[in-house]
């Protein structure tokens, strides 16, 4: 396998996530969407430490890993108290602040 | 008195400061305190001032003296460094001398909303920037000074002036904040071109902006010259001084023009023309032909107006017309009148705004058609406004034709220029200027007269005639008698002045060889 | 004296103070101060004229004058000329050069010294009794002494620049004077036409002023003079300097074309008028004439014939100021009128070549021209403050000293024969024969012609036939009639110092310069031109005489400005002054304070002010736009357009109308991968 | 490998560490609601202690393989953060504590994104730099939508999350493609590669890194979370947001550019030339728009923001460290003066119950104190002199006319340009507070001003107008930090 390959992988990921993060209503989902961005990245970091046999790439996927888990966590409880406040998980709903 | 070498201009500066802080920690109800301490500190300052003239070294007149030059911010290269020589003394003084004025003046004329603690304080803050730039001997130094005033004004405009005070204060703000904006990046431009890398003015002035390629340099000038331009106010830039007489309370009327007015004018003189000669050269027919369109053009406008302020207010204008064609000249003859008469403007225009806002104080109206019988109704006031209508229209034996005589004199031979305007030919050129400022002495004569007549002359207004008007209080003539002889005593013996000053304006005008 | 001649005018400067601050608690309510003040000042003007006088007969043969001429000024005028006596102290300076104000003292200088001082004391013993009771008496004494101070500055000026000092400080005086009543609102209105016409003048003394500064390299007058003499002088700088000069005498001497504040000027006081035009203000101009005369001598080229802007502005002068008079119902503007077309004939005198004539004219003109305006105050303070001649009449009688007196002073005015006008007119005349210019000749002649007949009509309207006014009439009292008594005998014999046939010539003696002066030749005393002149005089006072005696039986002239056109509109055009004042005031003045200046104020708030105004609102325009529609709606829009073009792209895209947060997040994807392409463009190569 | 781990280089972070965990327990084992905001107080303040003893011992401390770094610049800059977080501080006492909100949590996550911050400002490579930037932005995810029963509040939240994981998505990938090119995360190494011939792609890479500091500098095109996210949070908070977060981003900003890309100029230079110009054009005519206090201070933070880009975006041409250190310069100041204004705006809401400036009307009168400072410090943000902003914007133009190029003169008069616009907005402001009548109907309740507040608004007063008379204070800062130690 070249590197290219893996590289594309991860680019399409990465623009999967990001038409996922623009076109889903549901918070839960533009979570997930954002999940596949950090993991394309993953992706990348990965691929070029195996091909360079530089291990900080690993090492930066690892961090990457358990900061996305910090992140949706957080995601997860905003969209949750949206859920309760505005008794929908659409993004569409949440528009007061403007102007 | 070694020490006081050291310090006065330290002190001259920041006593106010100190009355400032003092005033700022009185509380609002009492009153006398805060008025009385105002008036020590401005007294104080006043008296630094004369210790400053008696121990001046006048026949050392072009040399700085009372040099402080401290650190202040080595990052940048700029210093503590202030220093007074022939022509940064009489502005000097002036300044101090109107505060001091202004504040006796202010003593039972308190403008609504009834405030002094505020009032007080923004007078001893504008002291503070007045001072400090007609002594600050470093480009940084002097932006900054330069730009203390303005807050002061600013607010001394918007909350105690007229009916469209929010717009004067603003316009006033926002064009001295353009012009300075392009005047501290001409500083900047200075300090980067000039290969000293300095802002210390004596040394850039010998430098004299050698190095600087000649389009650069008039460039960097078109910057200090708008920003100076503004404050002068030169034509066209002069639109928002207007509009901040008309509206700013009386005594704020009397700072602007007593000494605000010649913060640009001292900047020309100063930093533009001694650090840029050859942009000056280039530039000055064009300076002389707004200084003389402003001549004609302000007093015409004054001849429009209705509302006697405004009229003042024009014919500052019309009056700066005067100091900066003798600055344009770039002769010592010109300079010397400019100096001459921004001193001389100093106290004949702050005199009749002070006038002028004692009659509104009384008559509760500017509107000139609806005074009239100044004189019967009250006499001594109608008298000095006589006096200083005369004095403003440069009435040889007054202080005011020394400032505009010998300018109108030295534009007949002006400093070898780069070019001329009318087919080149630069001593057509300011002879041009010559006749129409001596034509612009006519039309002074006639909107003063006229506006001396509206006002004083003629019968009281049917609606006046049964109003008491009380001639001048005891706080005004306090305020007005030290300006009334000095009028006159600049008028009679002019070389007090010019016997200051000569020395150092030679320094500026041996460069253009004049 | 002659070194402390700045005794002279300070003595009325200090008394001007002194009234200012303690008048009204002074005995006499400032009076006696103003009156103390000027004649100790005539005492030393006198006492600096005998100096003077025992000084130029003492020159012969001595040098002792050398010393006192400063400044470099060497003599022009041969080893025994007499100097000048010149004093001076620093003034002010510029660079190393400083600039001294001073007193230059010569011939010129103590006569007009003497002069001023003598009409001033005159005049405000007058003015004790006839403003007695005026609300602003003491006002009235400090600003007559400062008049009195001012003038006395200008003619004691070393240089111009105290010269233009003192020239200012006369017109201002004036203004105060003229204006002395304000509340009516037509005083003030002359005071401040005065003014500004001379000041319009001025712009000619200031720049004539600059221009003789930087020719000659001094203020200074003896340094101008021998320069203007001294042969290399720039004859076309001279000639800039004399135009401009001129255009100040025009100015302040009332001469045509700025003649016509004069008449105005008649709204102030009397005793003011006398002073005015006998000694302080108008004849300012002359005196200016005759002290630069090298400049406007060799500036004009006097002397070579023919015709130079000087002397024709006299000439012009003398006639149209003398018609003027014919039509005048107030005396005081009749004299107004005469005074105008008297100082033309200096004017002209000095535009002749004829200069010790025209300074001879100068003094005795100063003398009876005060007599009569002194009169004609005595005239009206007795009958009911009129100076209307139809209301007079009659008064022969009843005022005995006033009338003869102004008799004296119209028959000098007039020239007649052995009267101080004689004397001077006469000289005028033949001088200007002698140098050539017969036209100022014929019209000097004409001149005389119709003063003689116009002030016969005056002494006839006012003083014969019947009083018809509806007061009681009375002699004056002594503080009025003495003045006029002095005045009339110095009327009388004034003409005797230049008196040629009798071998006085004291003006050309004692009064003309003798060092840095144009060589000038005077003619000798002509027997026939001066018959000739007196005998037109008489014939204009007969004919006239007769005309006012007879008028009822000439019919021919009766209603003859109604009957023809002609006679009409000449009249008319004399009526209305040559419409000169609907020019100044109605086009000129009016003009620059109505129509020009309303625009230009039109300008400034309109254009100028428009275009910091426009950026203003234009700046806060483009705010609004940046927020409300590319912050607000292309941020926004743009995002909805890349929807719609998306929605195109695929059905499943229908839903994207999402909330803000995911449009501000396809801005933000749109704009990394816009300008990420850019970027990777930019840097491909 | 087993490295020596230099603990005094790492004890500010100890005691910030400890102090969290102590606010934690606190909260958890008292009922006294004011001690967790004590125990952060002192905790904030005894982290300034190592601060000192490191800037005494002035040693330069590099660890992990130059991951980590002491240097001066980031003592300067941990010391500016701890003071930044001490102020936040008082600003939050009384506002969190009258508000029915869990107040332990509160600090703790406060104290965490300040924890980020001063490692940040000892970061060297791209993980820690990528780790503290989170660490610094994760807990204001939260704070910003601290009031949780408000709906406005849950929206700030929302957005700012959104936009914020949106583009350290972003980031990480350029980050990605940097590692990738350079081989190594530590910046050291990629300046040496950025030093040599450098493919079209590294600049992209570079354009998708700077898109993460841009958003935590709120720099346009990536500010549109900042006013909702400014208006939605509590104000303290939003004051936090304002300085500390994106003084934050700045400071990871200035480390990576000057560290890293700084040989590869065409890959930065023009996308901070276009940020900058943008930030500040479009904040200050934004500003000039709204009409309330905080939203308008959004958009004057996110113009300032635009002017302290600049001395960046021209970095490349200056001479010596000028750049940089206006950078820093400005930060300090903008820190003081923003934080005041804030606290300001705090102090005039208890009074006004209002963010709408038109309520401000005439609270001169009424209020002077406040007033007097509140004008202090909106006219420092236009950079009048003596206030401290004028020194900010000298040393900005100062970089520009040292650069000296066409671009920079540009960017210099498009800054000129905008100063003067910007004293529109704030003289607005000041306007209404002296110049208007006080509103008929506007009641003024007046309760007592907390000590915390009134403390934090005199202290940034007087640093304003002390900075302002004598900017040495600052300029020094600014020197030490790119001294080399």
């Amino acid at each position: 396998m070249q590197l290219n390959e893996f590289l594309i992988l991860a680019a399409f990921l990465f623009c999967t996530g990001a038409y996922g993060v623009l076109a889903r209503r549901n918070g839960v989902l533009v979570l997930m969407s954002i999940e596949l961005m950090l993991n394309a990245v993953n992706i990348n970091l990965v691929a070029f430490s195996a091909f360079t046999k530089n291990v900080s790439g690993q090492i930066f996927a690892l961090f990457i890993i358990t900061i996305a888990a910090a992140e949706v966590g957080v995601g997860l409880a905003i969209v949750l108290l949206i859920y309760r406040n505005l008794h929908s998980p659409d993004l569409d709903e949440v528009d007061q602040l403007k102007g | 008195m070694h020490w006081f070498d050291d310090w006065a201009l330290t002190l001259a500066v920041f006593i106010p400061l100190v009355g400032l802080a003092a005033v700022l920690f009185i509380p609002r109800a009492h009153e006398q305190a805060i008025k009385t301490t105002a008036l020590v500190a401005s007294l104080a300052t006043l008296a630094v001032g004369v210790g400053i003239l008696a121990d001046f070294n006048y026949s050392q007149g072009g040399k700085l003296q009372f040099i402080v030059d401290k650190s202040w911010i080595p990052l940048i290269k700029a210093r503590y460094h202030m220093g007074v020589d022939g022509i940064s003394l009489p502005l000097l003084i002036l300044s101090m001398l109107m505060v001091v004025l202004c504040i006796i003046y202010s003593w039972n004329h308190f403008p609504e909303p009834h405030n002094p603690k505020a009032f007080l304080a923004l007078i001893l803050l504008l002291a503070v920037g007045m001072n400090g730039t007609f002594v600050a001997q470093d480009l940084i130094l002097f932006f900054v000074f330069f730009e203390i005033v303005l807050l002061p004004m600013f607010f001394m405009i918007g909350v105690w002036g007229g009916p469209n005070r929010q717009y004067a204060a603003i316009k006033f703000f926002l064009f001295t904040l353009f012009g300075s904006a392009l005047m501290l990046v001409s500083f900047l431009a200075i300090f980067f071109l000039s290969k000293h890398q300095t802002f210390q003015m004596p040394q850039l002035a010998q430098f004299g902006g050698s190095g600087i390629a000649s389009g650069t340099q008039a460039l960097v000038f078109g910057g200090l010259f708008l920003g100076f331009a503004i404050k002068v106010p030169m034509f066209p830039f002069h639109t928002w001084l207007p509009d901040a007489h008309t509206e700013a309370p009386t005594v704020g009327s009397v700072l602007l023009a007593a000494i605000l007015l010649k913060l640009g004018a001292y900047g020309f003189i100063r930093i533009a023309l001694p650090i840029l000669p050859a942009a000056a050269r280039a530039w000055a027919p064009w300076i002389g032909l707004l200084a003389v369109i402003a001549i004609i053009y302000g007093a015409l406008c004054c001849l429009a107006q209705r509302d006697m302020k405004r009229l003042i207010a024009f014919s500052s204008v019309s009056h700066m017309g005067f100091v900066m064609l003798g600055i344009a000249t770039l002769t010592s003859f010109g300079i010397n009148a400019a100096v001459f008469g921004m001193v001389a403007h100093g106290l004949i225009t702050g005199l009749l705004f002070f006038v002028a806002g004692s009659v509104q104080e009384r008559y509760k109206t500017r509107e000139m058609n609806r005074l009239g019988g100044l004189l019967t109704q009250a006499p001594k006031l109608g008298w000095i406004l006589g006096f200083t209508v005369m004095a403003s229209l440069g009435l040889p034996g007054l202080a005011g034709f020394w400032g505009e005589f010998p300018a109108i004199l030295s534009a007949y031979n002006p400093a070898k220029l780069t070019q001329g305007l009318f087919n080149g030919d630069q001593l057509l050129t300011f002879r041009v200027y010559l006749v129409v400022a001596a034509i612009g002495t006519v039309l002074a004569a006639g909107y003063l007269l006229w506006m001396l007549q509206r006002v004083a002359f003629g019968a009281v207004k049917a609606e006046f005639e049964n109003v008491h008007i009380h001639d001048v209080h005891v706080s005004e003539w306090i305020a007005w008698v030290p300006l009334l002889l000095l009028i006159v005593a600049l008028g009679i013996y002019p070389n007090l002045i010019f016997h200051i000053t000569h020395g150092a304006v030679s320094n500026v005008s041996k460069v253009f060889g004049g | 004296m002659l070194e402390n001649a700045w005794i002279i005018p300070t003595l009325p400067a200090v008394a001007f103070v002194a009234i200012v601050f303690f008048g009204k608690r002074s005995p006499g309510k400032g009076a006696f101060v103003g009156i103390a003040a000027v004649g100790a000042s005539f005492v030393a003007s006198c006492v600096a004229a005998g100096q003077w006088i025992q000084r130029v007969d003492n020159a012969t043969g001595k040098s002792e004058g050398l010393a006192a001429f400063t400044k470099g000024v060497v003599s022009a005028g041969g080893a025994h000329a007499v100097q000048p006596v010149t004093e001076s102290i620093t003034w002010w300076q510029n660079g190393s050069i400083k600039f001294g104000v001073g007193t230059f003292v010569d011939g010129l200088t103590v006569m007009m010294v003497v002069v001023v001082t003598l009409i001033s004391l005159l005049v405000q013993i007058y003015s004790t009794a006839y403003m007695r009771g005026d609300r602003r008496y003491t006002w009235y004494f400090a600003a007559l002494s400062l008049f009195t101070a001012s003038m006395l500055t200008l003619v004691v000026a070393s240089n111009t620049i105290q010269l233009l000092v003192g020239w200012e400080l006369v017109g201002v005086c004036s203004f105060m004077l003229i204006g002395h009543w304000w509340e009516e609102p037509a005083n003030s209105r002359a005071a401040i036409k005065a003014f500004l016409t001379t000041r319009t003048g001025d712009i000619g003394l200031m720049i004539g002023i600059i221009i003789l500064f930087f020719t000659v390299g001094s203020f200074g007058i003896g340094a101008t003079n021998l320069y203007a003499t001294s042969g290399h002088a720039q004859h076309a700088f001279l000639l800039a300097a004399a135009v401009c000069l001129l255009v100040a005498i025009i100015g302040k001497s009332g001469q045509f074309p700025l003649h016509t504040w004069l008449p105005d000027a008649m709204a102030g006081p009397t005793p003011v008028s006398a002073l005015i035009h006998a000694a302080t203000m108008v004849v300012a101009g002359v005196f200016l004439g005759a002290r630069l005369y090298p400049v406007f001598f060799n500036g004009f080229s006097i002397g070579h014939g023919g015709v130079n802007a000087m002397a024709l502005v006299g000439g012009v002068t003398i006639i149209i100021g003398a018609a003027l008079a014919f039509v005048q119902t107030d005396i005081k503007k009749v004299l107004a009128y005469s005074t105008i077309s008297q100082l033309g004939y200096m004017v002209m005198a000095l535009g002749v070549g004829a200069w010790s004539a025209a300074v001879f004219h100068l003094f005795t003109h100063a003398f009876f021209k005060a007599l009569l305006f002194l009169g004609a105050g005595s005239v009206s303070h007795a009958a009911g403050h009129s100076f209307d001649m139809r209301e007079m009449g009659g008064l022969r009688k009843k005022m005995p000293i006033t009338f003869w007196t102004f008799v004296i002073g119209s028959l000098a005015l007039a020239g007649i024969f052995p009267l101080a006008g004689f004397w001077s007119k006469d000289e005028i005349l033949v001088n200007a024969g002698k140098n050539g210019y017969t036209a100022f000749l014929v019209v000097g002649l004409i001149g005389a012609f119709l003063t003689a007949a116009y002030m016969t009509r005056v002494v006839y309207l006012t003083f014969f036939g019947e009083y018809r006014g509806h007061e009681h009439p009375h002699e004056s009292e002594r503080a009025i009639t003495i003045p006029l008594v002095i005045l009339g005998a110095l009327s009388v014999g004034a003409g005797l110092v230049n008196a040629a046939p009798l071998g006085l010539e004291k003006i050309k003696d004692w009064v003309q310069p003798q060092v840095a002066f144009p060589h000038l030749n005077n003619a000798a005393f002509d027997y026939p031109k001066a018959i000739l002149s007196v005998s037109i005089a008489l014939a204009a006072i007969v004919i006239a005489g007769y005309y006012w005696l007879r008028r009822d039986e000439l019919r021919a002239f009766r209603g003859l400005t109604e009957r023809n056109a002609l006679a009409r509109s000449g009249y008319q055009f004399l009526v209305n002054k040559y419409y000169l004042d609907y020019l100044y005031e109605d086009i000129i003045v009016d003009g620059i304070r109505g129509a020009v200046a309303r625009a230009s104020y039109w300008v400034n708030q309109h254009v100028i002010d428009g275009v910091v105004n426009g950026l203003g609102s234009g700046s806060t325009r483009i705010a609004r736009y940046t927020y409300d529609v590319i912050d607000q709606r292309v941020v926004d829009g743009a995002a909805n357009g890349i929807a719609l073009e998306t929605d195109r792209a695929g059905a499943e895209v229908r839903g994207f109308q999402s909330g803000h947060v995911q449009r501000y997040a396809l801005v933000l994807f749109g704009g990394v991968g816009l300008l990420s392409l850019a970027l990777f463009l930019i840097n491909i190569h | 490998m087993n490295p020596h781990v230099d603990f005094h280089a790492f004890a500010p972070e100890i005691v910030l560490t400890v102090t969290i965990v102590a606010v934690l327990i606190a909260d958890l084992f008292t009922d006294d609601s004011k001690l967790p905001a004590r125990i952060a107080a002192l905790g904030v303040l005894g982290s300034l202690v190592p601060v000192l003893t490191l800037a005494v011992d002035g040693q330069t401390r590099s660890l992990f393989g130059g991951a980590f770094v002491v240097d001066p610049f980031s003592l300067v800059l941990t010391g500016f953060f701890l003071v930044a977080g001490y102020v936040t501080l008082l600003l939050s006492f009384d506002y969190i504590g009258e508000g029915d909100y869990y107040q332990g949590e509160f600090y703790v996550l406060l104290l965490t994104s300040l924890l980020g911050m001063i490692v940040i400002s000892s970061a060297r490579d791209l993980i820690s730099i990528f780790v503290a930037l989170e660490t610094i932005t994760i807990p204001t995810f939260v704070l910003a939508g601290w009031r949780k029963h408000d709906t406005k509040s849950n929206e700030a939240s929302l957005k700012y999350f959104l936009i914020g994981v949106l583009s350290s998505a972003v980031m990480l990938y350029g980050m990605s493609l940097v590692f990738g090119l350079a081989n190594s995360t530590v910046l050291v190494d990629i300046h040496k590669y950025a030093s040599g011939h450098t493919p079209a792609l590294f600049a992209v890479a570079v354009f998708l890194t700077l898109v993460g500091f841009a958003f935590k500098v709120s720099a346009v095109p990536f500010h549109f979370w900042a006013p909702d996210t400014y208006e939605g949070a509590p104000t303290p908070v939003t004051a936090f947001l304002s300085v500390a977060s994106k003084a934050g981003g700045f400071v990871a900003l200035l480390t990576i550019v000057r560290l890293g890309f700084f040989p590869s100029g065409n890959s930065w230079q023009p996308i901070l030339w276009v940020l900058a110009a943008a930030s500040m054009t479009l904040g200050n005519l934004a500003a000039l728009r709204q009409t309330n206090i905080v939203r308008m201070l959004a958009y004057s933070s996110i113009a300032q923001g635009g002017f302290i880009l600049v001395p960046l975006a021209v970095a490349g041409d200056v001479r010596g460290n000028a750049a940089w250190q206006a950078v820093v310069i400005y930060i300090l100041i903008y820190g003081a003066m923003n934080l005041g204004a804030f606290a300001a705006v705090i102090a005039a809401a208890r009074r006004t119950r209002s963010a709408e400036i038109s309520r401000l009307a005439g609270f001169g009168r009424t209020n002077p104190a406040i007033a007097v400072m509140f004008s202090v410090f909106l006219f420092s943000l236009a950079g009048i002199p003596p206030l401290a902003g004028w020194f900010a914007k000298f040393v900005m133009f100062r970089a520009v006319f040292d650069a000296n190029t066409t671009v920079a003169v540009v960017l210099g008069v498009i800054a000129a340009v905008n100063s003067v616009i910007a004293f529109f907005y704030y003289s607005g402001v000041v306007r209404r507070l002296w110049f208007d009548e006080p509103a008929a109907g506007v009641e003024l309740s007046s309760p007592r001003l907390p000590v915390g507040l009134s403390a934090a608004m005199g202290l940034m007063t007087a640093v304003i107008l002390v900075v302002g008379v004598y900017p040495q204070f600052f300029a020094r800062l600014g020197e030490i930090a790119f001294q080399r130690g």
